[in-house]
């Protein structure tokens, strides 16, 4: 099965056509263009800010989305308000694309709370752990937005090892029984921690989307406008109720899969400079040199952005108030729940007798 | 009042659920045309539309999975498990996301699902087809669980499941579908018995049995046994197994001294051992004998022509209530005398 | 995604050529075509016997093939002993083909036991409820016979419903991913209980295999022929560590779901009549009779095959003895087990006390 | 004698059982070139190869399913789940695959399947990966499960899970990896302590303490405070979930007339309700106060910054203690004086 990649700015960054990918970003000017150069070198930014801070203590754990900027803002910039994603863990560029605040990026890695912003503020789930699992969750919200009769899509966003697992492939077959306006979005990053996508499937992955019956589209997830155009289609059949899509942003991950891991231990040096050579920003930049808009006045303003998103992000880090202990109780059930709330009551009364005890102590 | 099957209970639940709610739907294998195996959802598609009862692909996972997002999208989905030994391909999402989701987001997030399980055996199927998986649930926080017993709780409960912004695991005691009992259709939701509540079936002195959802029936017939031999049980209807209602089983422990627990599940981590653990520490003093157990074996549930020497029946029971009113086989004696 | 449907024998009963299948078909000769029609013959006889058993209140329950005869004699043949069978539950005619007893056929759906012969003396696992999970024991088989280095393969046996099952998707991506030699073989009978195939999938059910690196096929169901070939070409694959294979055998399920099941509740009389004139005997039968080998000795004699299997079928089933009750506890564990040793020994104890103080009631 | 730490015993315990036994194979996510997320499984690929040491794709339920066909095929498969909360996807293939096939055969298929499951928190993880499902497959007929406590039990245990003709779900407290102690590498495996019995940890006489797996050294903690204030605590390690062997247990109790039950897992339903009803069943005469559980609560495991309000710890174990001597709070004012 061969299926073609596409793209429309080459690693070096010249902006080549093609036919499938271009009618969909002919409003996309220099201006424009360089707002997404803007939002990549921002993400970046945060991200190894938020490594930073994980180095030093002040994150409990960080998985560097470092390569994938392009697959995230590319398909990110794309979205409505009104459209919903569901996302994974890695997806930072694409919560920044949807508005989500600067703190609350990084309050489930502080071990604050589980739940970084609320769903609804921002129309993206919390991002989700157990590999796939979102899949589905995509599928059914796309299927409510169908019943509703709304023009909206849903999005899930999943790696490369999570096609291997049966909740994604249940969510195809679901989406496609019912046609549901959902877009099944796979960064192809290479890796699933130390697993080499030839593990998961020696086809490309997008193949498997059209044994589903779903229509699939392969794109050079570095190239920050094939994501966007490719989006942008799959939007398009989604609202014009044309059913699910299935993108494949071939990407890479620079990084360790999180602040935990050492690549180091299973992967080659070679290809990571092989992907360097890649860069999702740096060709846009040379794009955009190319072109004369890569201005100092330009730089000096990204750079800024950069500067301020990072101050904010440690800002904000920082500024997160602990969560208080009687929060482990909280919010396990909407209603009163009679053993929960006894075991609340002799804890709150166990914590209490230390007080007592204390100040009797102390007396 | 009307004279409904079980099953007819059920649908009837549902129907009126449904046409309260515009955002209550039903999602399942065959629940559709054939209105499921157990011809439990009969009719609803034909009334309601096949967008709100929804036949969908063979997958557990997707079910649950997919009603996930569609209460993220502000649905109620009423999930059906078409046999108890097919919910487990669902487990991961019902365990990491249903019953966790409202926890994770702080609230944000509401999983008013309602998952319906047929359980329990005693139908004579093939295997998997009569499980009683509930502790795998009353385990998991976040989940609420529910078993019924009877027509009219099985008309209300279905309601007030499908209420619940909880998510809420319903276990129908499938070889009781066929059952006849009244049932008010007309009663006001609001002033029905909470759904978190046990009930005093039958009132006794002597000892309290209690037990949920197939096995009630069977209990109520060991109490009219057992008076017979000057025995008088209590028996109670446990109704919710997640929250375990404390109040009418400490009420009760506390005036028999004498506590008999029974389900079909195998013993061993079975709700049987929550609700002994539960009772000795809140009725230590007045136990006149440890609670005893009589449940299914530690086996995987056997072929149907063995399943009658798994599932506690009347003799088991009353043999349970001779032991912990400290004698043995006296029942049987009396049987056998008679 | 367009699929050719391939056969040798149309519905007709004219055989036609076909470049895929026929080279692995030229020893076929009207012999053993006979044979194979003699099989189809005898196993819809065992089949309607059974349905008539589970009439009788002799069986619990039985699953009846009526419509799948070609799909599972023609590859049931195919496979030699040293292969291994990880089945559904409506196989009989592929059990047939391995030698299962005519009482053991029976035997679980009698509800004595839940496993009707000892897989290793069939080279054929229990037939499979959970609907899908025999696909990944079939590919685990597989594993263990490439680690082997064996040149047997596994072949699991799995309907148009399954195909949305994770663990069937799962099945193929580790299957493709060791390229293990089994055979993913699809009964597309084209109804999961109540449900028709269209609502698992709007494109055929052979395509899902191409995306995961699978060679498809997909054939004549109803073709004794056809499956036959099939069922070789992807055996021959495996044995020559060509990895696996996926044969989508499109068929149709004539009778109920089981005998607990009425069909005419979802579905059109008409549906059945146009596949009553497909019907796997009678083209055979046909074709037989075109070439002069339809005579009343064969006819004879192919009758009195299945008039015996359906005696030997019936008294088996009658024959076969009731459980004691200590089955219950026997072969949970392979070691002793301290608890369910003491619940053996109460529950001993409890029945033994009937009969004590019977006796003593009666004394 | 060697010093190792846990992960160091339970490596080499799988290096052995592999050099014994050429029907060995792991299998899992990320065992081999990375040798496993907490490197439990280091070198073993580069020893034996990739063909005994399976670097799986990323499908649990897959990797269960395979292994059960592997084992159809005579093999020995060891199967790493990645974390606690990871196994959920393989709960079919567990319950009603491997659990039962034995039974379902009627003994002619065999499951020497070992489930390595790192549980339990205390590490500061994300979610989902600090859970403690243990009952849930406690509960499950047809499994054995085992939690060590130490690097000897973990090196002994690894091999006889691995030697069990039966399913073994084998939990390893991730958060005590790194722990060192002795490890007798040499000893006979047919001269240790059977897999499925308890050990007494530290002998006492006023209160029985029973707990498993990361708990284990917490209670000996709690033993040695206790002992400071002159209560004599028995500490029994349970090792066994599944059997639980009530032999020390009953022992103990007996003895002590009193019981404390720890465990990180939620309480209702979690396997302290089962020793406690099993404990009263047994002993109930000799008991002085009725069983008490010290466990994680009704909760989904909490974010990180919160898990020690939820993870028992030597306080909440000594109060546990108090309560169970009738003298609540008696440790802390002795703390709170000191
Ligand atoms: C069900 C489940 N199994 C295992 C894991 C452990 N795990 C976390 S991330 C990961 C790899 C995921 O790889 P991929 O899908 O390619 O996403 P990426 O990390 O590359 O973004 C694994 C195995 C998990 N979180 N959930
Ligand atoms: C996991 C699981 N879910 C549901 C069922 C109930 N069930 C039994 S057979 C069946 C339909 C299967 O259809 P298909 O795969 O096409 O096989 P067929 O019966 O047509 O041979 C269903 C839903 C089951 N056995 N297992
Ligand atoms: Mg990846
Ligand atoms: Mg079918």
């Amino acid at each position: 099965m061969d299926i073609e990649l596409l793209s429309l700015i080459t690693e070096e960054g010249r902006r080549v056509p093609n036919e499938i990918l271009d009618p969909w970003v002919t409003d996309v000017d220099t201006g424009q263009l360089a707002d997404l150069y803007q939002d990549m070198v921002v993400i970046r930014r945060i991200d190894a800010e938020a490594t930073a801070l994980q180095r030093q203590g002040e994150l409990a754990l960080w998985p560097p989305l470092l390569g994938q900027e392009a697959a995230q803002i590319g398909s990110g910039r794309a979205l409505r308000a009104d459209d919903f994603v569901f996302s994974s863990y890695r997806e930072h560029g694409v919560a920044y694309c949807r508005g989500v605040g600067l703190d609350d990026l990084v309050r489930v890695w502080r071990g604050n709370t589980f739940s970084g912003w609320n769903p609804f503020a921002v129309n993206m789930a919390v991002p989700q752990v157990i590999i796939g699992a979102q899949t589905l969750h995509a599928t059914g919200y796309a299927l409510g937005i169908q019943h509703d009769g709304a023009d909206a899509a849903a999005i899930a966003y999943f790696g490369d090892g999570a096609t291997s697992q049966g909740d994604v492939n249940e969510a195809m077959v679901f989406a496609a029984s019912f046609q549901a306006p959902v877009i099944f979005f796979c960064q192809n990053n290479h890796w699933a921690i130390s697993e080499p996508v030839g593990l998961q499937a020696h086809a490309p992955l997008a193949g498997r989307a059209a044994g589903f019956g779903i229509p699939a589209l392969r794109v050079d997830g570095n190239d920050v406008l094939a994501v966007l155009a490719a989006t942008r289609i799959a939007l398009d059949r989604a609202r014009a109720g044309g059913g699910p899509s299935y993108i494949e942003a071939v990407t890479y991950r620079m990084g360790p899969h999180t602040t935990a891991d050492d690549p180091t231990r299973y992967r080659d040096a070679n290809e990571l400079e092989d992907w360097a050579a890649k860069d999702p920003i740096d060709r846009v930049a040379a794009l955009l040199e190319s072109e004369g808009m890569l201005t100092p006045e330009l730089q000096a303003e990204v750079a800024a952005a950069a500067d301020a998103a990072a101050q904010g992000l440690r800002a904000g880090c920082l500024g997160l108030h602990d969560p208080v202990p009687m929060d482990v109780f909280t919010h396990v059930y909407a209603a009163p729940h009679s053993e929960l709330d006894r075991q609340r009551a002799s804890y709150e009364g166990y914590l209490a007798s230390f007080e007592a005890v204390g100040s009797e102590g102390n007396s | 009042m009307s004279v409904l099957t079980f099953g007819q209970a059920i649908n009837a639940g549902l129907r009126k659920a449904m046409d309260q709610d515009p955002k209550v739907v039903l999602m399942g294998e065959d629940i559709g045309k054939l209105g499921g195996v157990f011809r439990i959802t009969d009719g609803l598609q034909k009334d309601f539309g096949a967008h709100r009862v929804i036949d969908t692909p063979l997958a557990e996972a997707g079910i649950l999975g997919t009603a996930v997002g569609l209460a993220y999208r502000g649905y109620r989905p009423v999930v059906e498990i078409q046999f108890d030994g097919f919910v487990y391909p669902a487990f991961d999402q019902i365990v990491c996301q249903v019953a966790k989701l409202h926890y994770r987001t702080r609230g944000a997030v509401s999983m008013p699902l309602t998952i319906r399980v047929p359980f329990g055996g005693g139908i004579g199927s093939p295997e998997h087809h009569s499980e009683s998986p509930e502790a795998y649930f009353t385990h998991t926080s976040g989940l609420r669980v529910i078993s019924v017993s009877n027509p009219q709780d099985a008309y209300t409960m279905i309601q007030q499941a499908i209420a619940s912004n909880d998510p809420v695991v319903f276990f129908e005691p499938k070889r009781r579908y066929h059952t006849k009992g009244e049932v008010d259709e007309e009663a006001e939701l609001s002033t029905a018995l909470p759904m978190g509540r046990a009930r005093v079936a039958v009132e006794g002195t002597d000892a309290t049995l209690v037990t949920y959802g197939p096995l009630v029936p069977t209990a109520l017939d060991a109490a009219t046994a057992a008076l017979d031999d000057g025995v008088s049980l209590e028996v109670i209807d446990l109704r919710s197994l997640s929250p375990l209602d404390y109040e009418p089983l400490v009420a009760s422990v506390r005036k028999t001294g004498r506590l008999v627990i029974a389900h079909e599940a195998a013993q061993s981590g079975g709700l049987g051992a929550e609700i002994a653990a539960g009772i000795t520490e809140r009725c230590f003093e007045y136990l006149e004998a440890p609670p005893i157990r009589v449940t299914g074996f530690d086996i995987p549930y056997p072929p149907s022509k063995l399943e009658t020497h798994h599932l506690p029946d009347l003799d088991r029971i009353l043999d349970g209530v001779d032991h912990v009113l400290g004698r043995p086989y006296a029942f049987r004696a009396q049987e056998a005398g008679a």
